[in-house]
């Protein structure tokens, strides 16, 4: 049988990429976005995981709040992206640092 | 009935003070003076009263307290009268003199600008050494030292145009200031080891002090030389005597008032008035002894090189004073005294002689620029022989009586040291003969050297400066042969003056001795004093007058010893070096260094600076890009789970292989 | 299953202001869109009589018990409705000062009102939320609207930088505060706060429970931390501070601080109040690193905006400071403070909005000089607001850090108080800074001051409050500890 | 090793190589397919969970919606391309290590000590009949029907800021005006362009 | 509203009044400065007439409840140690607002006002009896000397305000600290709870050495000195006389309030350090005090020198008596209750003096300053030609500040050398260097400006003072001299109290 252990560490293995994604990219802010996608993944396996094990069913809703965020972050994230590309013509992550200090 | 006397002495050339400081200009210069002279002739005719009440009716001594200056528990401060027959004689001292400066100054300051107010500053000074010497505790005591002081500061800084004026009264101020510095802490011990500042309590009290000791000295040593020190400082005793000679560049009165009959004898004053402390520590009695020596004699042989005729008369005041100070080393209080009364009245009339001089030369003072004046100024030709007479101690006169007195106490002393001091004080008769005939024989006998416009106007001075000067020269002439034996023998002073007569015997030597003033003239002539003295004269003639060349002769052979005499033995050049640039080597080396360098540069604004230097380190941690913050949240993320996990007080988790 | 669960529509009730909120903004939502340019101001108005309406709903829930609706989710308590008003009065405010910034600077438009309102709607849920869910809810739609919030000035491409790199790491810091919050869930096996608590102060809780109740609290602390701005997690405060239009950066730093807190006290005090013992050394580590790097690094700063920014770093280190006494009066000492700081920063803000005009920001310290000449009033509000912040008597600034103070030293922390008012001293100097371009500098350029007589109006309130709340402090004080 | 297990380490291992690839990938668009694959383990995981109505859900809306979206952003703003250089100079390794050690420090934690089997044991599999779906909603419109309406809120927000910051005018409405369009001319609607001939500076 | 609330509130919101006249109607502003300020000064002197000098007791007390939640209440009251403050202030008020007369072109009402909002301020200090009232007046009162240096101030004046606010906000936040720690310990703020407060040897260490920040920075003492150079220099001629006459005071009484009643056992276990500072202070600043070139940096610096003799007073009681174990005080190596006493009323008395002679020596230099606009000594010399009648104020001043008897400056150091010498003749030996480098460096600045020839033909066309000038100074000199001649009534009005906080101090809490 499959562990709960297997599935936390499991999902702790691919946080840790997401969040090390975020930082070692420095090509384009969409890889970003797509980092921070992987964290909630991951966050959501933990939830359905442990939902999976309690027999309980509210860590499988919290999922289903957590993917209806995930929907709208990502479109406002896009939207900012969009805006950012119209503004500076790029979105490379080297040259958001105007505001620094 | 005496009380309103007493306070009336001192209110009444106080209010002259105040009238003349305030409005004298509005009341201008015939009213001013009217008013001050008037306050201080008050205060004479009183103090003659007072002189008469105490003294001649055997009076009882008066001490009371005017009012409370500051009461903490126990302990009473008061502004307060002490008075008795050394006040008494003070008093008549003091007021006569200073009556004749007020006069004389009606002719002396006749052209100066600052008029009223000099009247104002004299009028002060009187109204601050009555208090001081009708004082009956020492923080009034203390109150007008100091107040002379000032007073003393302001006239020397008369003529504040003059740099050497403004620099002189400066340098008076501080080194009073030196000299108090002792007192007030002799001052602080008394209080401390008595719980009082009343004259008379404390000196009940000096059993308590008796076998304590601080410092490895007995306690009342230590205390009598810390006073010692502030006498050192007003009565100008070597090494604190550096300020008397510069305190000349004040106009004339003053000289003669301040810095020669009165405010300088302070110091002899306090020391005759705290006998009973001084009686009780040999030491501190051999210091004054030995101290008062030195001053006589080396400040007498600087005498001897000065032109200036103010100068020379001033180191005769040194040379003096150290005679008193002599005086009171071998317990010879009433002496010192009887010394400091003749002194008063001789060396105010030489001073003011000297003043008339000045004033028909024109303000000059150099006594190689004048001669032969005796024809042209007879009156003070005259006046001045006999204060020079007196000043010589040449028999007959005020100072022979006080000063064979002197050198005969120190041969009965049996002080360690009197000895030597002895033949100080028998040198210091030859020289004192030499340099002051020197400075008479050059200025009123010989050719004349005066330059040819000033021999024009060549003239005796006004009454209002030959009044004082006969005023002067009777006292000066006749008061030691009056007073001496009273004085000395026959208790005028035995109220206020206290002798361990079994320790120092010098006085009841002195009146084993003593047959009357008639017979003292007599036998002077077998006296070794009196050739010293005829020998002196002797000198200054050939040296001045008969042979002068000898005497640049003698220059040129003894130049190191003249010049050691010229240059004032060093001490105005070791005070430069060393107190005056020390101490503002010193200052600036405190204050860049330790204040601004170290304190406010390296401390306070080092750690500002430090804020802002850590504040620009961290700064740039914020680089602006959003790959750096998201690394710095993941690495405090590891920071923290690490820290949480395995460090604090217990650590959820402990690794184990 | 279906028989277990009862609605009783009379309990919506107690949840009507957020009801009221939610329908006016739809109403506002609808009828913007039927406005024509002229008529754009009633958006505003409409906005500020529906702020003013929920706050009266929220006001007249005060003292009413302690009642849980939504299957344990939602709790009303007078915290929850006394932060509702002050947040609905704070939001006011700053609608009179942001009015006047959006006009010069013509970024008015009806959408701005709505996202600050849906942000309101968003903190209110915050502040009622009782299970993890509706709190982490609660908070995206609060930072959802923030970032559109601060992006809607889309030809700036400051602010769109600031909206990025908040959203970047507002996104990262989600995701921390989820991972937490899955492992109370794991571990606990519900999400509710309620159970949550009646789990972790079982006397018998297990080795095995309390690691990952804490392992969990550190991702939980990361993510109420970053909303604070707290050091190390402060990273984007100074850039979203500069980079947002003023009147953003200015509710940015006001309303939503609240909330963060309400949020705090929900999850670590409500939740986890007895593990305390593990949680406020952490605490206090990042709180004083917030009080000192805030401190120092505001010294540097040019551009008052991000000097303020780092300013409301050290500010959140004292409110954290509050929470690390573990007693029920040092959270009260910690409300009190969040709500002075609410008053200042607005009419810090209030003050740099007010000199505001098309083209000029006056965000930078210089911009200040020769203030007090040209208008000594407005220089003397600034001056009250500055030394407010400071922590100089007689200003509430004073009184809210005293009172931090007295907490932490009665709860035996002497160092970390020395430490605090150390580092309090030393951000002196830059309110000072102001101080001095304001009164001791001559003007470089001609100051108007074109804004309404409403806006100064209520600034000079705003101040003004500074001062009298300071001069009798003991109402508010008694007022933040009653709510714990 | 039991089947589950084979189907959990198969699908982590595409779950992780597939989520490593995304964040090493070069290029956008291929970082968003790596993304999309890695949907799909963590999907095939959550089955394996009994989550059946999650896992389709995240294949239907996320893979099906959201990462079209990242599609549609990435070839519009055309931005796959011109982000070539890829640096990952300095901070790969200390990211490394840093990423590292807190995957092991959060093993530690979330080992089997804690939850192994013998800790937690593994509930029994549901019956046949068992809807995830039924389940959830039972659930999602009761008990949770307050976050549900917050969700609501939540897109409507999202619809607001969307449009808010992506439209590209005035976000007023558009309106005809008639007579701007009768008063129109020619030289209004048509430019000339004078075209040189390109050179080969394009090749 | 009772007498003390009147004099606190009276010059705040009379102040305020003065703003809200404003700039433009200055001279309303300057006539109704005055006025107020006469007035606080006459309601202030029936503290004097009405004070009964027989009780250590707080008179004219007021107590209302302000922060009921922490029990801190508006409590006001004065004893013989305030009192005499709150004259000065009063006094010290009326003399900068008439000084700024004409002088002041910018800002006038502001100026005026500033002055009267922070003598409220001050006499907020000095009659607190509750810590966070305290604390509050103190630290509010820095704020108008802030912006007084600050907008009217010198060259330099953006540097010396700022770091005059911060040197003493630091200070005083330790304070605030340890009053805070009282509070839990005792559960009270009330400063005379606070005296009553039993405290630990290791809590009296800390609470002292915090105090002793605050209040040294304020006195100021070596070596956290540094401060006040940069201060009065920069500052305005009213802002120094306030400055020196009155804020420096607020540490002396800091030190007379707080640190001996509620800290004696570490009084007297740091007695000796404090000592120590407090001579450095007399001897080192006195050395720092001759080399200036700057008038008022020198009477800066003397000031600190000055001010030394008032920690000296307070603390060398330690060393000449002690609590017996019978509660009946002994004195060490023959001390005298009187000893101590000198050196506790000296230290008074100094403080009331130095209020004014400073007050007199900074009005002296900015009557010069307004003429010639500058400080420099240099500039000067020969003054007297040209000013006359200045120049014997100067010199009356000058002298006093020299410690001249006669004078009010006299009075404390001579009180204070006598205490301090039963405490340890060494402590008076180096007190009493004072004498000398006192007077070496205030006379020969006199001698530089005032006496000698000119130099600088721009001194020969100095007018001598105005009326309005002389007036000032003349009431400065009458108060010097009458404190000089007369100091008991003085001693009298504060014994009571100052006896009290002597059997405090000897009175050990553990």
């Amino acid at each position: 049988m499959v562990s709960l252990s297997d599935y936390l560490i499991l999902s702790a293995i691919i946080f840790c990429i997401g969040l090390v994604g975020i930082f070692v990219n420095r090509t384009n802010i969409i890889i970003l976005l797509m980092c921070v996608e992987l964290i909630l993944v991951a966050v959501n396996t933990n939830f359905i995981a442990f939902s999976y094990f309690l027999g309980n069913e509210a860590g499988q809703i919290f999922v289903f709040f957590i993917l209806t965020v995930a929907a709208a972050e990502v479109a406002i994230g896009l939207a900012i992206l969009t805006l950012l590309f119209r503004n500076k013509g790029t979105i490379n992550v080297d040259v958001t640092n105007s505001l620094k200090g | 009935m005496m009380e309103n006397i007493y306070l009336t002495i001192a209110l009444a050339p106080l209010l002259g003070a105040i009238i003349a400081g305030f409005f004298g200009s509005m009341l201008g210069r015939t009213a001013t003076h009217t008013i001050t002279i008037l306050g201080v002739l008050v205060s004479t005719v009183l103090a003659l009263v007072v002189f008469n009440h105490h003294v001649l009716e055997q009076g009882a001594v008066f001490n009371q307290n005017l009012y409370t200056w500051m009461q903490i528990g126990n302990l009473n401060v008061s502004i307060g009268f002490l008075v008795d027959n050394l006040t008494s004689v003070m008093l008549v001292v003091v007021s006569f003199v200073s009556l004749m400066v007020h006069i004389y100054t009606v002719g002396y300051m006749h052209d100066d600008d600052g008029y009223t107010k000099f009247f104002s500053y004299i009028s002060l000074f009187t109204f601050s050494m009555f208090m001081l010497v009708m004082s009956n505790n020492f923080m009034q005591l203390f109150f007008g030292w100091e107040a002379v002081g000032l007073v003393s500061y302001l006239l020397i800084g008369f003529w504040h145009h003059k740099e050497s004026a403004v620099e002189a009264n400066l340098k008076a101020f501080i080194v009073n200031r030196v000299g108090d510095f002792g007192f007030l802490l002799g001052i602080g011990l008394v209080l401390s080891f008595s719980g009082s500042l009343d004259y008379m309590e404390v000196f009940t009290s000096l059993d308590k002090v008796v076998g304590q000791s601080l410092w490895g000295a007995d306690l009342i040593t230590v205390i009598c030389l810390l006073l010692f020190v502030g006498a050192m400082g007003k009565s100008a005793q070597v090494p604190l005597h550096v300020w008397l000679p510069g305190s000349m560049e004040g106009p004339t009165p003053i000289s003669a008032l301040i810095h020669a009959a009165t405010m300088v004898t302070a110091g002899i004053f306090m020391v005759s008035r705290m006998s009973p402390m001084f009686e009780l520590s040999d030491v501190a009695l051999t210091v004054v002894m030995v101290v008062g020596a030195i001053t006589a004699l080396f400040m007498g042989l600087l005498g001897i090189v000065q032109n200036d005729i103010k100068k020379v008369v001033a180191y005769s005041t040194l040379s003096q004073l150290g005679y008193m100070t002599v005086a009171l080393g071998v317990s010879a209080y009433s002496v010192a005294i009887f010394h400091l009364m003749t002194h008063a009245f001789f060396k105010a009339l030489l001073f003011l002689a000297a003043g008339s001089v000045i004033v028909a030369m024109h303000h000059q003072q150099d006594i190689r620029k004048m001669g032969g004046l005796r024809k042209k100024m007879p009156i003070t030709y005259w006046t001045a022989l006999i204060g020079t007479l007196a000043l010589i101690g040449f028999p007959g006169f005020a100072g022979f009586y006080s000063k064979d007195m002197i050198i005969e106490a120190v041969h009965f002393s049996s002080l360690p040291y009197a000895d030597w001091v002895y033949y100080a004080v028998i040198a210091g008769v030859f020289i004192t003969a030499f340099y002051s005939f020197r400075m008479f024989f050059l200025v009123f006998h010989g050719k004349s050297r005066v330059d040819h416009h000033t021999e024009e106007h060549l003239h005796e001075s006004t009454p209002s400066i030959t009044f004082p000067l006969i005023a002067l020269a009777i006292p000066s002439a006749v008061i030691g042969y009056f007073t001496i034996d009273p004085m000395l023998f026959n208790g005028w002073l035995d109220n206020a003056i206290i002798i361990d007569a079994a320790k120092h015997a010098s006085m009841t030597e002195l009146s084993k001795m003593f047959h009357g003033a008639a017979a003292m003239i007599s036998h002077a002539v077998f006296t070794v004093p009196f050739w010293m003295m005829v020998g002196g004269i002797v000198a200054a003639w050939i040296l001045s007058l008969y042979r002068t060349q000898w005497a640049d002769w003698i220059q040129k052979t003894f130049h190191r010893t003249n010049y050691a005499l010229e240059s004032l033995y060093g001490f105005d050049r070791f005070n430069e070096i060393v107190f005056v640039n020390g101490i503002k080597k010193l200052g600036n080396l405190l204050w860049r260094v330790s204040d601004m360098g170290l304190i406010d540069k390296i401390a306070v604004n080092g750690s500002a600076r430090l804020v802002g230097f850590i504040g620009s380190v961290v700064r740039p941690i914020q680089t602006g890009y959003v790959y750096h913050y998201a690394f710095f949240m993941i690495f405090s993320l590891l920071i923290i789970l690490t820290w949480v996990l395995f460090a604090g007080d217990n650590p959820l988790l402990s690794i184990e292989f | 299953m279906m028989n277990t669960f009862q609605f009783d529509t009379a309990s919506l009730l107690v949840a009507l202001p957020e009801i009221f909120l939610l329908s006016s903004i739809v109403v506002i939502l609808l009828l913007d869109l039927f406005l024509t340019k002229g008529f754009k101001q009633v958006t505003y108005y409409l906005t500020q009589a529906s702020l003013l309406i929920t706050g009266i709903l929220s006001y007249s829930l005060i003292g009413q018990p302690e009642t849980l609706i939504f299957g344990n989710s939602f709790i009303l308590d007078d915290m929850a409705s006394v932060f509702k008003v002050f947040m609905m009065g704070a939001a006011m405010v700053a609608m009179v000062y942001s009015r006047h910034y959006l006009t010069q600077h013509s970024l008015f438009t009806g959408e701005y009102f709505v996202l600050v309102l849906l942000s309101i709607l968003g903190m209110m849920v915050m502040v009622s939320g009782y299970s993890l869910l509706t709190l982490y809810l609660g908070l995206e739609i609060l930072s959802l609207s923030l970032y559109t919030l601060i992006a809607i000035a889309r030809k700036r491409s400051s602010a769109i930088e600031a909206a990025l790199k908040y959203f970047v790491l507002g996104a990262i810091a989600s995701g921390l505060l989820l991972y937490g919050m899955s492992m109370i869930y794991g571990i606990s096996g519900s999400i509710n706060i309620i159970d949550i608590a009646a789990f972790a102060s079982d006397s018998n809780l297990g080795s095995r429970e309390t690691l990952i109740i804490n392992f969990g609290l550190v991702f939980l602390v990361i993510g109420i931390a970053f909303k604070l701005g707290a050091v190390p997690f402060h990273m984007w405060v100074p850039d979203v501070y500069e980079g947002s239009p003023t009147s953003v950066t200015m509710f940015i730093s006001t309303v939503p601080k609240i909330a963060a807190v309400a949020m705090l006290v929900r999850i670590l005090v409500d939740g986890l109040g007895s593990m305390h013992a593990y949680w406020s050394d952490l605490f206090m580590i990042i709180a004083l690193l917030s009080i000192a790097l805030g401190s120092v690094v505001a010294l540097m700063q040019t551009n008052i905006k991000r000097m303020f920014a780092y300013s409301t770093i050290s500010h959140v280190g004292f409110v954290m400071l509050g929470f690390v006494t573990g007693v029920v009066t040092g959270y009260g000492a910690a409300t009190f403070y969040i709500l002075a700081y609410v008053l200042m920063s607005l009419a810090a803000f209030g003050v740099i909005i007010l000199l505001n005009k098309k083209g000029f920001e006056a965000d930078q310290i210089s911009d200040y000089k020769g203030l007090s000449k040209h208008s000594p009033w407005f220089a003397l509000m600034m001056l009250v607001v500055m030394l407010s912040m400071a922590g100089v008597p007689p200003f509430i600034g004073f009184y809210s850090k005293f009172f931090i103070l007295q907490q932490v030293i009665s709860a035996g922390f002497v160092t970390v108080a020395i430490i605090a008012v150390v580092f309090a001293v030393i951000s002196a100097y830059y309110y000072l800074q102001i101080i001095k371009s304001m009164y001791f500098n001559d003007a470089e350029q001609e100051l108007t001051i074109t804004a309404p007589m409403d806006m100064k109006l209520v600034l000079s309130i705003n101040a003004i409050l500074i001062l009298v709340v300071g001069l009798f402090p003991d109402f508010w004080m008694r007022l933040s500890l009653s709510l714990f | 090793m039991t089947f589950d297990q084979i189907l959990f380490y198969v699908f982590s291992f595409w779950f992780v190589a597939s989520s490593l690839a995304m964040i090493f990938s070069r290029n956008a668009a291929k970082a968003v397919l790596f993304l999309i694959l890695s949907f799909f383990s963590a999907a095939s995981i959550w089955i394996l969970l009994e989550a059946e109505f999650l896992a389709i859900i995240l294949i239907l809306v996320y893979v099906g919606a959201v990462m079209v979206l990242f599609l549609f952003v990435i070839k519009m703003l055309n931005i796959d391309k011109s982000t070539l250089r890829a640096k990952f100079t300095g901070y790969l390794p200390l990211g490394l290590i840093v990423a590292v050690i807190i995957i092991a420090e959060m093993t530690l934690v979330l080992g089997g000590n804690q939850f192994g089997l013998d800790v937690v044991s593994a509930p029994a599999r549901h019956a046949a009949d068992y809807s995830n779906i039924t389940v959830l909603a039972m659930q999602l419109y009761t008990t949770y029907v307050y976050p549900f309406e917050l969700a609501a809120v939540l897109l409507l927000l999202a619809i607001i800021a969307a449009i808010t910051l992506v439209h590209r005018n005035d976000v007023s409405r558009k309106k005809q005006s008639i007579s701007e369009q009768v008063s129109v001319q020619a030289k209004d609607r048509v430019r000339l362009v004078s075209i040189t001939s390109p050179k080969k500076e394009n090749k | 509203m009772e007498l003390l609330s009147l004099l606190i509130w009276l010059p705040i919101l009379g102040g305020a009044l003065v703003i809200l006249i404003g700039n433009d109607r200055a001279d309303t502003a300057k006539w109704l400065s005055v006025a107020i300020s006469v007035v606080i000064f006459v309601m202030s002197l029936s503290l004097y007439t009405d004070f009964d000098s027989t009780t250590h007791l707080m008179q004219f007390e007021e107590k209302a409840s302000w922060i009921s939640y922490f029990d801190i209440n508006y409590h006001i009251g004065v004893d013989g140690i305030s009192m005499p403050l709150i004259i000065l202030t009063t006094f010290s008020t009326i003399l900068v607002i008439i000084a700024g007369w004409e002088v002041i072109t910018r800002r006038t009402a502001h100026y005026m006002a500033a002055f009267l909002i922070m003598e409220g301020l001050i006499i907020g200090v000095f009659s607190s009896l509750d810590a966070i009232l305290f604390y509050t007046f103190w630290e509010a009162s820095l704020i108008p000397m802030l912006l007084i240096i600050g907008i009217w101030g010198g060259d330099n004046r953006v540097y010396a305000a700022i770091k005059f606010f911060l040197y003493t906000f630091l200070g005083s936040v330790m304070l605030l600290v340890s009053l805070i720690y009282m509070y839990t310990k005792g559960g009270s703020f009330s400063i005379l709870d606070m005296h009553n407060l039993s405290l630990t040897a290791a809590e009296q260490a800390w609470i002292f050495w915090a105090f002793f920040v605050a209040f040294a920075v304020k006195v100021p003492m070596f070596p956290v000195h540094t401060w006040l150079p940069d201060a009065h220099v920069q500052a305005p001629t009213g802002g120094s006389v306030i400055l020196a006459a009155i804020m420096l005071k607020m540490g002396g009484y800091g030190f007379f309030r707080f640190s001996l009643p509620i800290t004696p056992d570490a009084s007297l276990q740091f007695a000796d350090v404090v000592i120590a500072l407090s001579l450095i202070a007399i001897v080192y600043i006195g050395f720092v005090a001759l080399v200036q070139r700057d008038m008022k940096k020198l009477i800066a610096y003397s000031s600190i020198s000055h001010m030394g003799f008032v920690t000296l007073g307070v603390f060398a009681l330690f060393f000449i008596l002690k609590m017996g174990a019978d509660g009946n005080i002994i004195s060490i190596n023959g001390g005298s209750v009187e000893g101590a006493l000198l050196g506790l009323e000296g230290a008074m008395v100094q403080m009331i003096s130095h209020g004014f002679i400073s007050a007199a020596m900074f009005l002296v230099v900015g009557v010069l300053y307004d003429r010639l606009h500058s400080r420099e000594i240099s500039t000067y010399g020969g003054v007297i030609n040209s000013m006359p009648k200045f120049t014997g104020f100067a010199v009356l001043f000058a002298m006093a500040n020299a410690g001249l008897p006669g004078t009010s400056g006299f009075v404390g150091e001579f009180m204070v050398i006598l205490g301090a010498l039963q405490a340890n003749i060494w402590y008076a030996v180096l007190a009493a260097t004072t004498l000398i480098v006192g007077a070496a460096y205030t006379l020969w600045m006199v001698k530089r400006v005032f006496w000698g020839p000119v130099t600088n033909p721009a001194v020969e066309t100095l007018n001598d003072i105005n009326g309005r000038e002389f007036f000032v100074l003349t009431i400065l000199a009458l108060a010097v001299l009458i404190m000089g001649l007369y100091p008991q009534p003085v001693i009298e009005a504060i014994h009571s109290s100052i006896e009290h906080l002597l059997n405090q101090a000897l009175t050990s809490k553990l």
